[in-house]
């Protein structure tokens, strides 16, 4: 296994340019980039004011590191990154970037896909909405 | 035991009240913290886990047999489902 | 069907940074979005010095949008876009970016491997990767 | 029929030697149109796709039926295999 992995939980946004640029200094093998950024949807109903996301940061980093390590000895990947975000945001703002890297795309999209899953329901984060007219946590999707 | 700091996050932290606190635990596992702490103030009753589940780390591993012990413990948060993402 | 799609087949580079924020103006309502970045990755047992590629431009226009056009029929979504590059390109350069935005990440994901397994074999580009001692046509994979 | 640009692509355009040219078709089909560019020279053989398969779109849709009508055609294009992505 030689797959670098990033991971961060941090308030500041992600430049995707910059990480693609990142990537590429340790994947000249690798031939397929899967990105996957989350963001603040508005409501159905009501009119999203803010989002904010609370989480238990040194558990989140440890968390997300297992999950990655988990992706690594599955799939044939070359990187990994995993940064999320907490604190206050607005909508549209990014909350989540997935990155993974491989020689054939399958690999890439899969642990993409199986690292979002396990970002769902198994890292200390909470988002709470805050609307208009309601204020509640987020359940599960 | 010694002193424990134990934190609360999100519903669970708006029910007790408060993200953190430093207390003299006697208990010998989580079940009978969660005791130990509803005779502190009825808000603790959240913990028990009945209007929603109640997750707990240890030291930072997450723990789901409330009977296992928390000797030498020095932080035990308590969290409800997680919603990263 | 609401679906912002968007065509390039084209000599210049993407700018992800740029594509994101205008996809921001699009897609309000959409949580997920999926970059797909191919790039030219090095050959396995000789140096790679360039990939070539060539493409019938008006046809592949062509192809691409009705490829869209049946993405956004199956899956629910607010956005794609798709831009493949020609020409002469070097060692990790992108080759192609695909978008896909959704409400819901299941959707987004779906759509962009589908458009990828299109692109692969119904696509008028051919690919050539020229290295320091061989010369050879790309096979689909 | 009249004048048609011919497109040849990748392996196509190598082997016939250029990438496209202007001629006075006579064939009323695909299959009829290799035969009569065969006579023109040995290297439009290629377009009989023994060696590796040879698409054809005719005024850009794709065609799969070489025995199809091509009459009134301006643009036929010949290439191998698409290799995108």
């Amino acid at each position: 296994m030689n797959c670098k992995i990033i991971v961060g939980v941090q308030k500041t946004d992600f430049d995707l340019n910059l990480e693609m640029e990142a990537l590429k200094l340790k994947t000249k093998k690798a031939g397929a980039v899967v990105f996957f950024v989350g963001k603040v949807r508005d409501l159905e109903d009501d009119k999203l004011k803010y989002l904010e996301i609370e989480s238990f940061e040194e558990l989140a980093k440890r968390k997300i590191k297992d999950i990655c390590d988990d992706a690594a000895t599955t799939w044939d990947l070359e990187y990994i990154l995993v940064k999320h975000r907490f604190g206050r945001l607005e909508l549209n703002d990014n909350i989540v970037l997935v990155i993974t890297s491989s020689k054939h795309r399958k690999n890439a999209y899969e642990a993409s896909r199986y690292i979002m899953e396990c970002l769902k329901s198994n890292v200390p984060f909470w988002k709470k909405e805050v609307a208009n007219n309601t204020q509640n946590w987020v359940e599960n999707s | 035991m010694g002193k424990v700091k134990l934190k609360y996050f999100s519903r669970v932290r708006e029910i007790i009240g408060k993200p953190s606190e430093l207390i003299e635990v006697k208990s010998k596992n989580l079940q009978d913290l969660i005791e130990e702490l509803q005779s502190m103030g009825e808000q603790y009753s959240v913990l028990k886990g009945e209007h929603f589940v109640v997750y707990s780390a240890v030291d930072q591993n997450m723990v789901t047999d409330f009977k296992a012990s928390i000797e030498g413990a020095t932080e035990i948060a308590f969290f409800p489902p997680m919603t990263g993402g």
